[in-house]
């Protein structure tokens, strides 16, 4: 069983154009830096990404954006991104825009065996056109199917060589879910270690999801809104 | 001089920003769970009564959200849902965005502040989409809304071009359907009610014919109303 | 924000006879003795518990069933325990057999605000009965209702003043989608810190799901099958 | 002394519980996450061939299942699904159960061995409950059968009564429809194919003509069939 590959070129080596993307990260927070710069450096395209956000025009997946690889977004938020617009509205890039959490429960849905699950976000809206809507117990609910991906790359902050997962802060976010959502599951950490140093007791994501890890190189980690507070009072 | 006057004087007559931010914040209770949307949802966090312990949720997967960080603290792993640079409290816990969700849609959170471009008299909302604008996502917004237990919008009574805000039926595409229970607005605080929006407080200054002239969704006054105290 | 108690008696104090149960635990690994003790003293009756196991004679749910105060179990397995058999048999006992992983996907469901849930296990057996199938994909699914309960209990390792909670080992089991499904929720923990101790990155359940929280005292942890390997080779 | 000689031979002729086991541990292969239920199925942990990295789970919420522990170092808080007191190997993980069930469900597990009291030609499996007796429950058995990716009954071909448990319609209630994949006996090794089972291999003396015999449903033998290498 060997899961480690040697870098982000490897990992994605067979990655095909047209190929359906996971892609983790919440804004440019938890994103898989490595792997993104090496999609870009491989040009495949055709790519429908399944990604809460899109990047901004230089960072994230709007490198891949730029170099017009991707023929579908299916994200909740897509702003900050001029070259998105500019595609969106020609009609290059074709955009599904889901709720955040309807999205991230659709990652649950595949990892846990779910075809399909009611979820309420978006009756009684567009989101809701074409899907079955449902009664329970006084409440409305849209079914909304498990998402099918080819692969999930994601972004941990530790791992271990059978690919056992762990999350830093708020860089959680999707990526525990589409890494166990994934066909084949790509993780990138930032620092990767043998068995048995990290604790059984708080894996995020238990390595039987993932396919494959490497220790990525480089974290620029780009802050998309830099607030702080006054040293005061 | 005089038009300045005029300006200082209007100011009066009705809640600014932090003023609205201020109002919801008497809305909170001890041991609420509470989701602040971007804008003035933000500056409620400033307004928490002393002694009560509200814990904030950022739905990008946080409980117990605290302050920004000081300059030079700023970690980019650690941000809200509105993308900002920000630090987290002792008892604090991070999850995934599916727990994150689940527990809304649980409704564990029990309010939820958000802003609007429109809300209709019987609780829907429309806040995400101008069509013929360019369209951004909802986010997490129209989870939010269906899932909440308690849902209260902060917004201005009336669009810059003096139109209210308070529909009858909202004009733009919906966020989320009946859901929206209470809106404070500059103008005075609104329940939303079987018979519509019911006003029962107004800003300092405002006068109910004023509310009355501003909201073009069905409106009452309650017996009750009486000034915002803030 | 209180939600520290002085015990198991003050945890379930409100209890009622007649209320629906969720109790953790996998056998009688990670089950919350003190608060079982409590209910015993208490004496309620007529409860529905809802719990993957039933105990043993002497320990456990067993305890509750000696004293008759169970009217209806929720489990998928309830060997072990020939009290409970007498009841059953007798029809004083009503059971509900549920698979494992049904049981604790139903738990999930309510944790996470799905009223229902389509899942593989039962189809084609008497587990279907009555429920709707449904076709996904060429695999046939039942809809399977998420769990309402009063109160859920549940036992874990450390807890928080805050009511954040982490489990250890195998004790863990149930007891996370337990505590987040519960519409009130007691832990026990063995032990009890303030908040800011427990590192945020690995908190098995956020405290918004847990409305009561206490330190419990003698743990007697029984063993069920002791299995041991001879020191040699 | 001539029935023992017999007894003795008739050992020879079929095999034994470790030997069932021994032979599932060849479908093994590298990187396989593995489930094994009570029984026999637990004995195949022993057989891992050389330099194969098998992981096991255990459906209570964990994987990287290890030896039973030392006298002495038995953990209450860390059992099997059998609740027997195990250990765990480096890089193991533990998980609640809906995770645990989520990773069956959603295809993650390689391998499922578990026992039957009967499987039928078709593939579905009975073994959970037998009317009239006190039924313990399903525990994850009907979860693993529905969902796993490959399941492997381990059993005696024959019940005490010499009845066959290979049938061409189970008689008890099922635990799961058409989801055996394979059935490895004290007599044999057969698949499941669309014209019941395939005869695969044999136990060492054991007849081909004994096999179907014994064998109620329908069975083809396998032109390449050969005895058992173990």
């Amino acid at each position: 069983m060997k899961k480690v590959v040697s870098g982000a070129d490897e990992a994605i080596q067979d990655i095909p154009s047209g190929a359906i993307l996971m892609l983790g990260g919440f804004g440019l927070c938890g994103i898989p830096e490595n792997c993104i710069a090496a999609l870009v450096k491989k040009g495949i395209n055709n790519l429908t990404c399944i990604s809460n956000n899109a990047g901004v025009d230089d960072f994230g997946i709007g490198l891949m954006l730029q170099k017009k690889q991707v023929k579908k977004m299916i994200s909740s938020y897509v702003g900050e991104n001029a070259e998105f617009e500019r595609q969106m509205l020609s009609g290059e890039l074709e955009v599904e825009l889901v709720p955040q959490g309807t999205l991230a429960t659709r990652c649950m849905a595949t990892a846990y065996g779910m075809p399909a699950v009611y979820l309420l976000a978006g009756y009684g809206t567009e989101v809701a056109d074409g899907k079955e809507v449902r009664n329970f117990n006084g409440k409305n609910y849209l079914l909304e199917n498990a998402f099918n991906s080819d692969f999930a790359i994601v972004k941990a902050w530790k791992g271990d060589t059978q690919g056992n997962l762990i999350f830093k802060d708020t860089a959680r976010n999707f990526n525990p879910l589409m890494a166990m959502a994934g066909k084949i599951t790509i993780a990138e950490v930032e620092e990767l270690v043998e068995p048995g140093i990290l604790d059984p007791n708080f894996i995020h994501v238990p390595g039987i999801y993932v396919h494959r890890i490497f220790q990525g190189l480089h974290y620029e980690k780009r802050i998309e809104q830099r607030t702080v507070r006054k040293v005061s009072k | 001089m005089y038009y300045n006057l005029y300006q200082k004087k209007l100011q009066q007559f009705m809640l600014n920003k932090e003023q609205i931010a201020k109002r919801i914040a008497q809305e909170l209770q001890d041991g609420f769970y509470v989701n602040l949307g971007i804008g003035i949802p933000t500056l409620v966090a400033n307004y928490i009564p002393d002694g009560l312990d509200v814990v904030l949720q950022s739905e990008n997967g946080l409980l117990g959200m605290g302050p920004f960080p000081y300059e030079g603290e700023e970690d980019p792993d650690l941000i809200n849902a509105g993308k900002q640079t920000i630090t987290t409290i002792p008892g604090s816990a991070f999850f995934d965005s599916a727990m994150s969700f689940g527990m809304i849609r649980a409704g564990k959170v029990h309010l939820t502040v958000l802003g609007a471009m429109e809300v209709a008299d019987n609780g829907d909302i429309a806040n995400w989409k101008i069509p013929g604008k360019m369209v951004k996502g909802m986010g997490g917004a129209m989870d939010l809304v269906a899932a909440a237990q308690n849902i209260i919008v902060a917004m201005q009574h009336t669009n810059p071009k003096g139109e209210s805000k308070l529909l009858s039926k909202c004009t733009l595409p919906l966020t989320g359907v009946g859901c929206v229970k209470k809106v404070v607005t500059d103008l005075g605080v609104f329940n939303i009610t079987e018979n519509g929006f019911e006003c029962i407080e107004y800003a300092p200054g405002v006068t109910i014919d004023e509310i009355i002239a501003k909201t073009a969704g069905r409106i009452t006054i309650a017996p009750t109303v009486k000034e915002i105290a803030i």
